[in-house]
């Protein structure tokens, strides 16, 4: 057992940490650390820098253009990217799709698909979700019927994020009934400018616009943009969500944020106290979270380095995504009343009319209220604990922590 | 010992739920807080003359019904669960408060009316929670004075007719001694509001004072003493702001059963979910026991200062927390359309969140608790 | 509305105050204080000094010797009983079966039982858990069945408080089937040197002997200790509950133990401060424990003199024994490492040995194992919010704070 | 970066569990607890001898292993999960930490051969957590020293061979420099050792030193500069205590899953309840990042101070919260059964109560990685 990055993994952090600080787009940085909302546009740069380096597929194999990384690597480029407050990789097409198009697509898929996605001429849509199906997600409805090469798609999906900026959807559809709900759907591919598909935007409690509603009414896409086999899009999409189980884990982005608050916290003055690191309560609870933020950071390890037990990465989407919540919650105590204001963050510099120490926390008090969704989306809290229940109740033992990972 | 509410305060509470629900619905609502000016002449004018409420906890003197405090209690939780926007809370409880204890009759007579609203512009960029934190400065200046400084996220201040100003007298920055209070109009000459919308859909303002004149008359009360009474009219305002915290949660819950009722997933109702059941049964029993700490506020409002001062950080603290686990589990329970503002649920969790923070926060009066335990003990 | 209380009250409560400092016996308070187990002689004498003043069976009507109390003038009595630290009136006799006896008991059963009870010549026992019956009560299997004038018993009752030193004992039995299963009970006593009844001892997790397994094999007992209807027991069981569903609300006891807490942190060395009540996590912990009692204290008042509320008095169940934990834990934070010492406690002066300091630690380590029972018995918590949800779930609306109470 | 085991180290686990299966199970070690002297001296030389496990981490020049503080955890998992009495942490990880350091070859040896068990008496009863809090004093007597003072709840100190003794040789209690380590017999004249049982079913004892006269080879180390070392060990013991703490939490976890599958209430196991299952799934997460906290703890042994100190405190909190939280909750869904001492989980949930109050309680540990932290910041 070695808690150590090796010299040659230090070596690698060293480089990637001088990629962001020098050859990274710095006025994306700039945005992101006042708060300012980016634009399609720079998401495409930032996207196109980390591609000029060959780090953007991240979760993709060699042959079709991933960098090729062990899991610590691609740890230490996750974490070195978020500790420069870099923002995430959009997960929509390299992360999610991409992976699933390079192991269950044709060579034509491959061809018409993979390089756009590589150099960001097209963005993607995740189409899971629809009113009626939520945690439920097998229960989908939105039906796609074969006509000729064609199936002809109705229905209608929810949450999909980026949808008014995508230039392709790819969807769970129904191509069959009757069996296990399970069974009968399939993953197909859309262009967001085909017919008949119509997006609305859902506005966030944060008062943005990240969500929409994608209705599809008859619309057409041809059978060559199913990806895989009819009927086994369920497997498809456990396949891409087992491989991306930890992407929310965003350590990097725990640490580096709790660092922030820790710095602005013994610089703003306090109530009780000369500053609010030593007032006594908020004191314990960022002591509390950095400790949960640091234990975590091993699970995550462990999982990513060993043989991953599913009750545990069930039980890191838990602890990931609570702890991002906590984060959210110490920045709304030092915003103290400056949680109210609502202000457009579209706009460069939007901030300037703010007493400058407290700029920080009209994004952050947006942060705690969009943040919400991260305990719902992706398999909700309580979703998550059934399937630890069942994982647990089936093994008639615990998960053996500590024994020799085969 | 007695919890009962008189026949005169049931009636109250009904007339004024009668009222909201017609006259501020939720889509009604939504649409005055995204007009400008962000709130509704019509439904203050209503509230004044129609129901004659903003006088009712005031004196008969100045035209009002006589109430107290469970009068304002009564009115703040109805105010809270139809999430209205008008200013009562910063006009008829603190302005009002400060105003009578300073002896301002006209003024008063004017908010029973329904001509002046109030913004009580205490808080300064760097202050947080302390009323005495005012670096705000009035210098005298012939029989007047002239004020200077810098208020930060003053409520309903851009609605305002009338602005309250805590400045320093006398002393230096988190002096309890040498506060006082004058009473500014927001159009005078060196008053800048930069006003904006908030997240609970209200507007407040940053303001600056530049050597802004105002005459003798704009000093309220006494030169150099008024933090007492600012630190007891923010008892009277928690318990106030708490009894609206308890109409919010009360809906935060009541959405919340009835949501879950209705949503189905895996084939059945959610609600038949116990883990979801047992939430709920949480989500009740915090906001029953908030609303016995609002009680005791309330009703510990006459007694001594530290008494008082407690019972109102008892209330915050149990209130505070309530909001938090209330207001995100309804949020949780509702699952993605609890992220979105087409539903009820987004609104009422942000003014609780809102409320949270305001007036402190629950870590500001856990250890306010703990300090004036420590000073009784 | 109105918060204090009236000058009447007021007189009443500095009488009660003035009885525990005088009359009642104060050997017995003060092994309480020095966290001594109490015999049942010691329980018999404090017992007969309350009933000296009419203060003993504060349940009954005053026509049986209650002391026709209102619901206030209870609750003053026994926020000074506690305050005091005198020992809580053991409930089996006085509290539980009493008031049934006057309620539904025959003349005869009256005259033979009630004088015992108020005169503590006969303790009394609660026969109503079984081994396969503890949450699900309804499904309890003990049988009675009919033979001449007798019931024959058989089956065991478990966590029967005081069986050990008690002379009767009521019982829930099954006198018939095949009905619902909450029919078919009744409510029968039984001596305790009836032959074939047995007692064993249940060691408690703090080492005292308080619980029994109470067998009964072939149990011979009169059907006319039968008390009400056969097949009514559920019943008179539930008016049982009902009548004393804030006894475990113990707010005086809540109060002073906090108040003894503030006091021994303000002396106790701490680790970072100068006293333990200077250590910024006891303080807050202290300080939320303490706002939790003063509201549940607001709580439980509106409870007592108004209109009870169902799904209120369970969650008032739950409130006040969680909180009656939590100063459990309090305690165990100031008992540092004397948590760990396990001694006799049935001696007066068992504790001389120990640094007198930290004398406290013992009982009350003894104290926080011994109450994780709290949320157990009496419906445990998880029952509670099963109750709780259904009654929420069948009025369609919240139950209304701030109606005016018929 | 690596979080495997080596087959050595698997094979050293698997032969221990076998061993303790088989010689220390449920009833044989509540019988041997409530014997006289409530330990087993066969078991330790077992130990000692048959799996030879009692130098696992220490050198092979003392006869040792030569494992390091992954075997500990390994040992002192597998003891948690046993209940194992013996006094194994004491003497193989406490005392050996202690003595390794001061380079006192023949008593390690003494240890692994099993022929020494060991108690350290450094807390006093005042003292609370701190190792500096030191008011006992040795005083240079010729040669050699005299001891006096009053040492608290030295935990298997009625079975020890040895006592290791903090005393200030010079400054004033709490001063952080002039504390010494001395070995003193406990059957010297001037030690009254005053044992009981303790809740766990294990024994300590609360010693008196009256003017206890040692030699010089008392001192281990030297003179007045034992704290950082005292320090340093307790964070070995810290990571070591945490893994035990693992065996001990990973036993309630399972006991409460298998007890409540086979309990049956409503005609249904009450495990087929949502609100149940759930707690066990939040059982079962603290124990994940319990266990987590632990590797923490013991792989940064060998960083620099503040590190090793920090990751220790947040293995204590991490482990101190998960032990309270299973450890109810173990009780709770055991219903009246986990409030006798019929069945283990009442054992393991008062083991968890000792081990949450050793070398420093929750709130101790979250206010010194606070206080790291704001040093390091």
């Amino acid at each position: 057992m070695e808690l150590r990055l090796t010299p040659a993994e230090r070596a690698f952090a060293e480089t990637v940490r001088g990629f962001f600080a020098t050859e990274y787009p710095q006025d994306v940085l700039a945005k992101v650390r006042e708060g300012s909302l980016l634009t399609r546009e720079d998401q495409v740069r930032a996207q196109c820098a980390l591609q000029s380096r060959g780090w953007f597929a991240i979760g993709w194999p060699e042959q079709f253009g991933g960098p090729g990384w062990t899991p610590t690597e691609r740890y230490i480029f996750e974490q070195e990217l978020e500790r420069a407050g870099a923002p995430n990789i959009i997960p929509m097409a390299v992360i999610y799709i991409g992976p699933i198009i390079c192991a269950f697509g044709t060579p034509e898929q491959r061809q018409r698909w993979l390089p756009d996605i590589l150099e960001s001429r097209a963005m993607w849509a995740q189409g899971y979700s629809e009113p009626e199906s939520g945690s439920d997600l097998a229960s989908l409805g939105m039906s796609a019927v074969r006509d000729g090469d064609d199936y002809i798609l109705d229905g209608t999906k929810i949450w999909t994020s980026g949808a008014h900026w995508a230039d392709w959807i790819f969807c769970l559809v129904r191509t069959s009934r009757g069996e296990r709900k399970q069974q009968g759907i399939s993953l197909v591919c859309v262009p967001m400018d085909a017919p008949g598909v119509r997006v609305e935007p859902i506005i966030s409690i944060d008062g943005t616009h990240e969500l929409n509603r994608v209705t599809f009414d008859r619309v057409r896409t041809p059978i060559a943009n199913r990806i895989g086999e009819e009927g086994q899009g369920w497997h498809y999409a456990n396949v891409l969500l087992a491989s991306e189980r930890l992407s929310y884990a965003h350590i990097g982005r725990k640490k580096s944020d709790l660092q922030a608050i820790r710095r602005m916290a013994s610089d703003l003055p306090g109530d009780f106290a000369e500053t609010m690191i030593e007032e006594p309560g908020f004191a314990e609870r960022l002591a509390s979270v950095e400790i949960a933020a640091s234990v975590i950071e091993i699970s995550v390890l462990r999982a990513l380095t060993g043989e991953p037990d599913a009750a545990v990465i069930s039980a890191l989407k838990i602890a990931c995504t609570e702890a991002a919540q906590q984060i959210t919650e110490l920045w709304l105590e030092l915003a103290d009343r400056y949680r109210q204001p609502f202000l457009e963050r579209t706009l460069s510099g939007w901030n300037r009319t703010l007493p400058e120490a407290k700029r920080f926390a009209v994004p952050q008090t947006a942060s705690y209220l969009f943040e919400r969704a991260q305990t719902i989306y992706g398999g909700a809290t309580e979703v998550q604990k059934n399937i630890i229940w069942r994982l647990l109740a089936r093994a008639n033992a615990l998960p053996r922590q500590g024994q020799a990972v085969s | 010992m007695d919890f009962t509410f008189s026949d005169e305060q049931v009636q109250l509470r009904s007339s004024l739920q009668s009222y909201l629900a017609e006259r501020n619905g939720f889509e009604r609502r939504v649409k005055i807080s995204r007009s400008e000016p962000g709130w509704s002449a019509d439904l203050w004018r209503g509230l004044a003359e129609e129901l004659g409420i903003i006088g009712a906890a005031l004196p008969e003197s100045v035209g009002g019904i006589g109430g107290g405090p469970v009068e304002t209690m009564i009115i703040m939780e109805e105010l809270g669960a139809s999430l209205v926007l008008e200013p009562y809370f910063e006009t008829a409880v603190v302005a009002a408060g400060l105003l009578q204890a300073g002896g301002r009759e006209a003024e008063l007579e004017a908010i029973v009316r329904g001509d002046a609203r109030y913004a009580f512009a205490w808080a300064e960029p760097e202050g947080r929670y302390r009323y005495h934190h005012v670096g705000t400065r009035a210098v005298r200046d012939g029989s007047g004075w002239r004020l200077s400084g810098m208020k930060a996220v003053v409520g309903a201040a851009p609605w305002a007719t009338h602005l309250l100003v805590s400045a320093r007298t006398g002393g230096d920055i988190r002096d309890r001694d040498g506060i006082s209070l004058f009473l500014v109009d927001p159009a005078a000459c060196g008053v800048a509001m930069r006003g904006y919308p908030t997240i609970d859909g209200r507007r407040a303002a940053d303001i600056r004072f530049d050597d802004v004149q105002v005459d003798a008359t704009a000093l309220v009360g006494t030169e150099g003493t008024s933090l007492s009474l600012i630190e007891k009219v923010g008892d009277v305002a928690i318990a106030a702001l708490g009894a609206e915290a308890l109409g919010v949660m009360r809906r935060l819950v009541q959405d919340t059963i009835d949501y879950t009722r209705q949503r189905r997933q895996f084939g059945q109702p959610i609600s038949s979910f116990q883990a979801l059941q047992h939430r709920m049964v949480d989500m009740f029993m915090k906001l029953e026991l908030a609303t016995s700490a609002v009680y005791l506020a309330t009703l510990s409002l006459d007694a001594d200062a530290t008494e008082r001062a407690k019972a109102a950080s008892a209330a915050k603290v149990s209130v505070g927390q309530a909001l938090r686990f209330i207001g995100q589990n309804a949020v949780q329970l509702h699952g993605g359309m609890g992220m979105t503002d087409e539903l009820p649920v987004g609104h009422y969790f942000k003014r609780a969140t809102v409320i949270e923070g305001e007036l402190g926060s629950t870590d500001y009066h856990l250890a306010r608790y703990a300090e004036l335990s420590k000073a009784a003990a």
